[in-house]
C-alpha cells in the first residue's frame, strides 16, 4: 500500500473523531452540527492549534533539511520519519507493515502491565494497611522512608545480579517505581479521609475490619487514583530506561539499537510510539477511576441543582 | 483624594449608589437560561447602611457583583453620585463572603497594598492609617503576622481595614461573616458598626440572616427569589449603639415579624420546590399578627 | 485548638524524651533494626536470591574505601553538577512558560497541544536524539535531566495560574491595580507554592534521569560508578552507589524544600 | 408538620428495643455526672470540662449552647464514645456508659449528626441510611431498604434514593443524615451543630422536620449549638456553658408550647428568654474570644 493513502486514511480518521465530538458539542450548544464545525474550524482556539502545530514542524523541517543548519543536520526530518513509519517496504526494517515494530510494542506493553499490576496489587493494600492502622505505620513508614529516596534505577544493575536475567531485572525496576508512588498515594489518601466518617461509621455499629472496606477504601479512591496515574507515566520513565540498559527487545531498547545501529529515522518512530502508547495508557487508568468513582463525577456535574 | 475622610463624620466623599433596572440573565451551554436579576433598582443613600436580605440562590450576590463591578449587567445601569459606573474601581471596594487577603502578605502589608501600589501615598503615611484602623478593631498587635496565623474573626476585621484605607465612597460587603460562629459573628458586627460610625461610609450589607440585618441596618430590603428583585423596604429606626437591650424592644419585634415575613414567604417558594414543605409560609403568616 | 496549643508549648527536653519512648520511635527502630537482620541473614545464603547480597559490613567497608579515593568525590561532583544545569534550565524556562500560559489564552492554545504530545514521551527516549544533537555528552546529559523537570514545572506552574482563587485577583483589580501590577503582585506570588511543588517533584525525576543517563551514555558520574562497579562484578561497591546516590536525591530534596521555605515565609508558620 | 397524618408519622415509631443488650433501656435518661477531662498530650495540660454535670431526662429535647472550644464538643464526644474521660462517670438509663475506666466506644444506642455532615460521599442516599441496621444485622437488606424508604417519605425525600450526598442541597443532606441515625433506634440522638452555616430560610426548614421527627420519636436529644435562637426554638431546656474548663452555668427551661411555630420566634415571652440568656452566653463569648486572641498572639 502506498504510504499517502495511509497517511490519509489516518488524517481522515482524525478528522471524523474530531467531528464527532462536534456534534456533542453541538448539541449542548443548541446549533446544527455543520454551524458547529465551522464556528470551530474558523474559531481562535483551533486555528491557534494549528499553528502551533505548524511552526514546530515546520521548524523541524527549515532547520534539520530545507537549510541544514549546524546540530540539526544531524537529525532526521520529520517527512522522512514519517514516510518511513508509513513505508511498506522500509529502509531500516521498522515501520507500522513490519512485525517487529509490534514485536517490541508488545515486550515494552507486557512489561510495564506486569510491573503496574503488581505495584498496584501490592502497593494499595500497604498503602490501605498503613493508613488504617497506626502500628502497621510506625513500623513500615521508616522502612520506606529508608529505600525511597534511592532512585529506582540505581537498583538496576543490583536487580540484574541478584534477580534471574534480565527480564526479571527490567520488571522490577519498573515495578519499584510504580510502588513507591502508589503506595505513599494512597496512604495520603487514607489520611485525607475525614475523621467523622470513621466516627459515623463506628457509631453505626462498624466494626474494625467495615471501616477498612467501607470507609478507607472508598474515602481514599481519588487519592489512589491519582497515584495510579502517576504511576502508570512512572513505569514508562523507568521501563524505557531498564530496556535501554539491560533487555533485547521492546521500544527503549529499539530507540538504542538504532542510535547504535545510526537507524536516525527509527529513533523517531520509537519516541512518538512511546508517546502515544504512554497517553493512551493513562486514559485507561483515569477512565477506570471514573467508572469507580461514580459518586464524585455527580457531584461535580450535580452540584448546580443544591439550593 | 483626602486622607483625612475616615476621620470626619460626614465628609463630601461618601457617595451615592443607585442601581437602576438592572437585569442579569445566565446561559449556560446544556441548561435553560436563568435570570438572575430582572429590572432591579435599589437607592442606597449616602452615609447609610443599607442591609440586601434574601434567600440563598437569590441573586443577591449577582446584584453585589454588578454593582462592585466585577459582572456586566445586560441592561440598566449603576450609578455613584448620579454618574453611571462601568468596571470595577476604587470608588466601591467589596468585602468579599470569601476571605479575599492575599496569604503571602503580612496583614500591614495587606492593608497599604492599595495606597502604596497606585503611589498615592508614601509607604509611611499608608501605614499610619493602617495602624490607626487596625487599632481600632484591635488587631495593632498582629500587623506582622500573616493571614493564615489568624483566626476567622480576624481575617475579616483585617479586611475591613484593607478595604477601610482605601477611603472608597462606597463599601460592598458579601455576606463577609458567612461561616463565622454566631458568637463570632456578634462580635465581628459590634466592630463593623463601630467602623461605620467613626466613618460614616455608605455601606451596602448582603446577608441571608435576619437577626445580623435588624442589628445592623438603617433600612433592610428583602429580595425576590430568582429572579431577583427589591420586594420590601423596611426602615429600620432602632436607636444606635444598638446591644442586645435593643432585642427587648417592641419596635425591633415588629420589625423583625415584618421581615420574616417577607423572606419566609421567598423561602417557603424555594422550599416547594426543591422539598415540597408546604407548611412554611402557614407559620410565617401566623407570625405576623402577634 | 487545644492540641495545636499545647504542642508548642512543651519544653524541647520533655518532648525529646516523650518521642523516644513513644510507639513511634521504638517501632520504626525497631522496623530498621528487622531490615539489616534480614539483609544480614539474606547475605549468608539463609533466603532466597539475596545470596549474592553482601552483609552490611562488606559494604560498610567498602564505603569506607570509597571514600578514601578521588573518583568518588569527582562522581559526587560531576552527577550534582548535571542535575544542577539540567534543573535550573528547566526552572528558567519551565516557569515563564507555564506561567505564559496561565496568563495568556492565545498563548496556551498556541503551546498546549503541542507541549501535550511531547509530554508523555519518556525523557530517556530523548537520549539518542540528544547525543546526536548536541556537541558535547556532557550537554546531552543535561539536557536529558532538562526534560526530566521541565515539563513536571510547567504542569504545576500552569496548574497553580488557574487556580488562584477569583477573589484574590479581583480584590486588587478593584484598588485600582494595572494588569502588570496584578500580575507581578498577586499573580507571581500565589503561584510561588505551586512553583515549589514542581521542584520537588522536579529534583527527585532529575536525579533518576541522572543516574540513568549515566549509565547509558555516561563516562563518569555516581551512576557511572555503580555501573563500572557492575560491569566489574563488585556487589559491594553497587550498594554503595546506591546508597550514595540515594543521600545524594535526599539532600537535594532538603536543599529545594529549604528553598522553597525561603521564598514562602508564610507557610512555614506551622 | 402538624398538617402530617399521625398514620405517616407511626412510622417513625420507635421499633420494640432489641434483646441481648445488657441493660435494657426503654427511654434515654443520660446523666453527666462530674465529668472532666484533660487533654495532657504533651505534658502541658488542657482543661477542657471541670466537674460538669447535668442531667436529661428521657425523651427530653436539651440543647448545651457556649462560645466556640468551650468544650461542648467535647462532652459531645465523650457521650458519643469516641474520647474517654478524666473523672466523673455518665450514666443511660442508671447503667454506667463512660467511667474513667472503661474505655471508650461508640454504638447504635447514642448516634451522632456531624457538624459538616458526615454521610458517606460514596454511598448512595438509600446505602447510607441502610448502612447501621445492615452492618449491625438487626435487618436484612431488604427491610432496612424498605423502613428507610417509608422513613425518607415522611422527611419529603422520596425520590432522590439513588443520589449521591454529594447532589443533594445542605438540608436535604442534613435530613437524611438524621434519618440515618434515627433507623438504628438509638435512645440518645447526639447532634454537633448541623445546621451550622445554612442560611436563614433552609436553616428554618431544617427545624422544622428536625422538630417533626421529635416529636414523632419522642427520642431524647442532645443538642450543641452557638445559635441560642435555634437553641430555644428547638429544646425543653437551654443550658448556657462557660469557656474551658466546660461547666454548666445556667440552665433554663422552655415554656413553650409545642408545637413550635415560627410565630413564637417574634413573641413577647420568647424575646424575653432570649434576652435573659444573651447576657450569661455574650459574657463567655467575650471571654472565649479575648482568650483566643491572646492564644494566637
Amino acid at each position: 500500500m502506498n504510504p499517502y493513502f495511509v497517511l490519509g486514511l489516518l488524517v481522515a480518521a482524525i478528522l471524523a473523531v474530531g467531528a464527532w465530538q462536534q456534534k456533542k458539542k453541538a448539541a449542548l450548544y443548541e446549533l446544527s452540527w455543520g454551524v458547529q464545525i465551522f464556528k470551530t474550524l474558523t474559531g481562535r482556539h483551533f486555528l491557534l492549534q494549528l499553528a502551533g502545530f505548524a511552526v514546530f514542524i515546520a521548524f523541524w523541517q527549515l532547520t534539520v533539511k530545507t537549510f541544514s543548519l549546524p546540530w540539526f543536520n544531524r537529525l532526521p526530518g520529520p517527512w522522512e520519519c514519517l514516510m518511513e513509519w508509513l513505508s511498506p517496504d522500509p529502509a531500516y526494517g521498522i515501520s507500522i507493515y513490519t512485525e517487529d515494530y509490534y514485536k517490541h510494542i508488545l515486550f515494552s506493553t507486557y512489561r510495564a502491565t506486569t510491573a503496574f499490576l503488581l505495584a498496584t496489587l501490592l502497593g494499595v493494600p500497604l498503602g490501605l494497611l498503613m493508613g488504617w492502622s497506626r502500628k502497621f505505620y510506625q513500623y513500615s513508614f521508616p522502612l520506606v522512608e529508608l529505600i525511597r529516596p534511592i532512585p529506582p534505577l540505581a537498583w538496576v544493575p543490583l536487580a540484574i545480579l541478584v534477580l534471574p536475567g534480565d527480564e526479571p531485572a527490567v520488571i522490577f525496576v519498573t515495578f519499584l517505581v510504580a510502588f513507591f508512588v502508589t503506595t505513599l498515594n494512597t496512604l495520603l489518601g487514607v489520611e485525607s479521609i475525614d475523621e467523622s466518617y470513621f466516627r459515623a461509621a463506628r457509631c453505626l455499629g462498624a466494626d474494625k475490619q467495615r471501616l477498612l472496606l467501607d470507609v478507607v477504601l472508598p474515602g481514599a479512591m481519588p487519592f489512589i487514583f491519582t497515584g495510579l496515574q502517576i504511576s502508570m507515566g512512572a513505569a514508562w520513565f523507568s521501563l524505557v530506561a531498564g530496556e535501554m540498559i539491560a533487555a533485547q527487545f521492546g521500544l527503549g531498547f529499539l530507540i538504542w539499537d538504532s542510535y547504535s545501529l545510526i537507524q536516525y529515522p527509527v529513533i523517531i518512530i520509537g519516541m512518538i510510539t512511546l508517546g502515544i502508547i504512554g497517553w493512551a495508557s493513562s486514559a485507561v487508568v483515569r477512565s477506570i477511576g471514573r467508572k469507580l468513582m461514580a459518586w464524585r463525577e455527580r457531584e461535580l456535574y450535580g452540584s448546580g441543582q443544591s439550593g | 483624594m483626602g486622607n483625612n475622610g475616615s476621620k470626619n463624620g460626614h465628609g463630601q466623599d461618601k457617595g451615592e449608589l443607585v442601581i437602576e433596572n438592572v437585569t442579569r440573565v445566565f446561559r449556560l451551554p446544556g441548561a435553560p437560561s436563568c435570570t438572575a436579576l430582572q429590572e432591579c433598582s435599589l437607592t442606597v443613600e449616602r452615609g447609610k447602611l443599607t442591609v440586601l436580605v434574601g434567600p440563598s440562590g437569590c441573586g443577591k450576590s449577582t446584584l453585589a457583583n454588578i454593582a462592585a463591578g466585577y459582572d456586566h449587567p445586560d441592561s440598566g445601569r449603576v450609578l455613584i453620585d448620579g454618574r453611571p459606573v462601568t468596571g470595577s474601581g476604587r470608588d466601591r471596594i467589596m468585602v468579599f463572603q470569601e476571605t479575599a487577603l492575599w496569604p503571602w502578605m503580612t496583614v500591614l502589608k495587606n492593608a497599604t497594598f492599595g495606597p502604596t501600589m497606585l503611589g498615592e501615598m508614601s509607604r509611611s503615611d499608608a501605614e499610619d492609617k493602617a495602624m490607626v484602623l487596625l487599632e481600632k478593631v484591635g488587631l495593632k498587635d498582629f500587623k506582622d503576622k500573616y493571614p493564615a496565623q489568624l483566626s476567622g474573626g480576624m481575617q475579616r476585621r483585617a479586611e475591613l481595614c484593607r478595604a477601610l484605607v482605601m477611603n472608597p465612597k462606597v463599601m460592598i460587603l458579601d455576606e463577609p461573616f458567612r461561616g463565622l460562629d454566631v458568637m463570632t459573628r456578634e462580635l465581628m458586627q459590634e466592630y463593623l458598626l463601630k467602623l461605620f460610625q467613626q466613618t460614616g461610609l455608605t455601606m451596602l450589607f448582603i446577608t441571608s440572616e435576619i437577626e445580623e440585618a435588624l442589628f445592623l441596618a438603617d433600612r433592610i430590603m428583602v429580595m425576590t427569589n430568582l429572579p431577583g428583585t427589591v420586594k420590601t423596604t423596611v426602615e429600620t429606626d432602632l436607636p444606635r449603639p444598638r446591644d442586645y437591650q435593643v432585642l427587648a424592644t417592641e419596635r425591633y419585634r415588629q420589625i423583625k415579624s415584618q421581615v420574616m415575613e417577607s423572606l419566609y414567604e421567598e423561602g417557603a417558594k424555594i422550599f416547594q420546590r426543591l422539598d415540597g414543605i408546604q407548611d412554611l409560609l402557614g407559620n410565617c403568616q401566623a407570625s405576623s399578627q402577634p | 485548638m487545644a492540641r495545636a496549643a499545647t504542642i508548642t508549648g512543651a519544653p524541647l527536653s520533655l518532648r525529646v524524651r516523650n518521642f523516644v519512648f513513644s510507639g513511634q520511635f521504638v517501632r520504626g527502630s525497631l522496623a530498621v533494626l528487622g531490615f539489616f537482620v534480614i539483609w544480614q541473614a539474606g547475605s549468608m545464603g539463609l533466603l532466597p536470591f539475596m545470596h549474592a547480597i553482601p552483609t552490611p559490613i562488606t559494604v560498610a567497608q567498602a564505603f569506607w574505601e570509597f571514600m578514601h579515593t578521588a573518583k568518588y568525590w569527582q562522581s559526587w561532583l560531576d552527577s550534582t553538577l548535571r542535575v544542577m544545569y539540567g534543573f535550573v534550565a528547566a526552572q528558567l524556562l519551565g516557569i515563564p512558560l507555564g506561567l505564559g500560559m496561565g496568563w495568556n489564552r492565545n498563548f496556551k492554545d498556541f503551546s498546549y497541544p503541542l507541549f501535550e504530545l511531547m509530554r508523555p514521551i519518556p525523557p530517556l527516549a530523548w537520549v539518542p536524539v540528544s547525543i546526536l544533537f548536541w556537541p558535547t555528552n556532557e550537554i546531552s546529559i543535561a539536557f536529558i535531566t532538562f526534560i526530566g523537570a521541565f515539563f513536571t514545572i510547567v504542569v504545576n506552574v500552569l496548574g497553580g495560574v488557574s487556580a488562584i482563587p477569583r477573589q484574590l485577583v479581583n480584590a486588587a483589580v478593584s484598588f485600582g491595580a494595572s494588569p502588570k501590577q496584578v500580575f507581578w503582585r498577586i499573580v507571581l506570588p500565589a503561584t510561588i507554592p505551586s512553583i515549589v511543588t514542581g521542584m520537588m517533584v522536579g529534583i527527585g525525576i532529575t536525579w533518576n534521569v541522572v543516574i540513568a543517563a549515566e549509565m547509558i551514555a555516561g563516562n563518569t558520574g555516581l551512576g557511572r560508578l555503580t555501573w563500572e562497579a557492575y560491569l566489574a562484578s563488585h556487589t559491594p561497591g553497587i550498594i554503595v552507589g546506591m546508597i550514595s546516590i540515594g543521600l545524594a536525591g535526599y539532600v537535594s530534596s532538603m536543599a529545594v524544600k529549604m528553598i522553597g521555605d525561603w521564598l514562602m515565609p508564610w507557610k512555614k508558620i506551622f | 408538620m402538624s398538617k402530617m397524618s399521625a398514620s405517616n408519622l407511626k412510622l417513625l415509631q420507635p421499633s420494640p428495643p432489641q434483646d441481648g443488650l445488657a441493660c435494657r433501656a426503654t427511654d434515654g435518661a443520660l446523666s453527666i455526672k462530674t465529668v472532666g477531662k484533660i487533654y495532657d498530650p504533651e505534658g502541658v495540660h488542657v482543661e477542657a470540662l471541670r466537674d460538669c454535670s447535668l442531667e436529661i431526662a428521657a425523651g427530653e429535647f436539651v440543647a448545651i449552647v457556649g462560645p466556640s472550644g468551650c468544650g461542648k464538643s467535647t462532652l459531645l464526644n465523650i457521650i458519643a464514645g469516641f474520647d474517654n474521660l478524666t473523672s466523673g462517670e455518665i450514666l443511660l438509663d442508671g447503667c454506667p456508659l463512660a467511667t474513667t475506666n472503661t474505655s471508650p466506644s461508640p454504638g447504635p444506642e447514642r448516634v451522632v449528626v456531624f457538624q459538616q455532615g458526615a454521610l458517606f460521599p460514596w454511598k448512595t442516599v438509600i446505602e447510607n441510611v441502610t448502612y447501621g441496621p445492615v452492618v449491625q444485622g438487626v435487618m436484612s437488606r431488604a427491610e432496612a431498604i424498605q423502613r428507610a424508604r417509608e422513613m425518607l417519605s415522611r422527611v419529603g425525600l422520596k425520590d432522590i434514593e439513588s443520589s449521591y450526598p454529594g447532589q443533594l442541597s445542605s438540608g436535604m443532606q442534613r435530613r437524611v443524615e438524621i434519618i440515618r441515625a434515627l433507623i438504628n433506634n438509638p435512645k440518645v440522638l447526639l447532634l454537633d451543630e448541623p445546621f451550622r452555616a445554612m442560611d436563614t430560610v433552609t436553616k428554618s426548614a431544617s427545624h422544622q422536620y428536625l422538630l417533626e421527627l421529635y416529636s414523632a420519636t419522642g427520642k431524647t436529644i442532645f443538642f450543641i449549638t452557638h445559635d441560642l435562637e435555634e437553641a430555644i426554638f428547638l429544646a425543653d431546656k437551654v443550658m448556657v456553658m462557660t469557656t474551658r474548663p466546660g461547666y454548666i452555668k445556667k440552665t433554663l427551661a422552655v415554656k413553650l408550647p409545642r408545637p413550635r411555630q415560627y410565630a413564637m420566634l417574634a413573641a413577647p415571652e420568647f424575646i424575653a428568654m432570649k434576652a435573659d440568656l444573651v447576657g450569661a452566653v455574650h459574657e463567655e463569648a467575650v471571654k472565649a474570644f479575648e482568650a483566643g486572641e491572646r492564644e494566637m498572639a
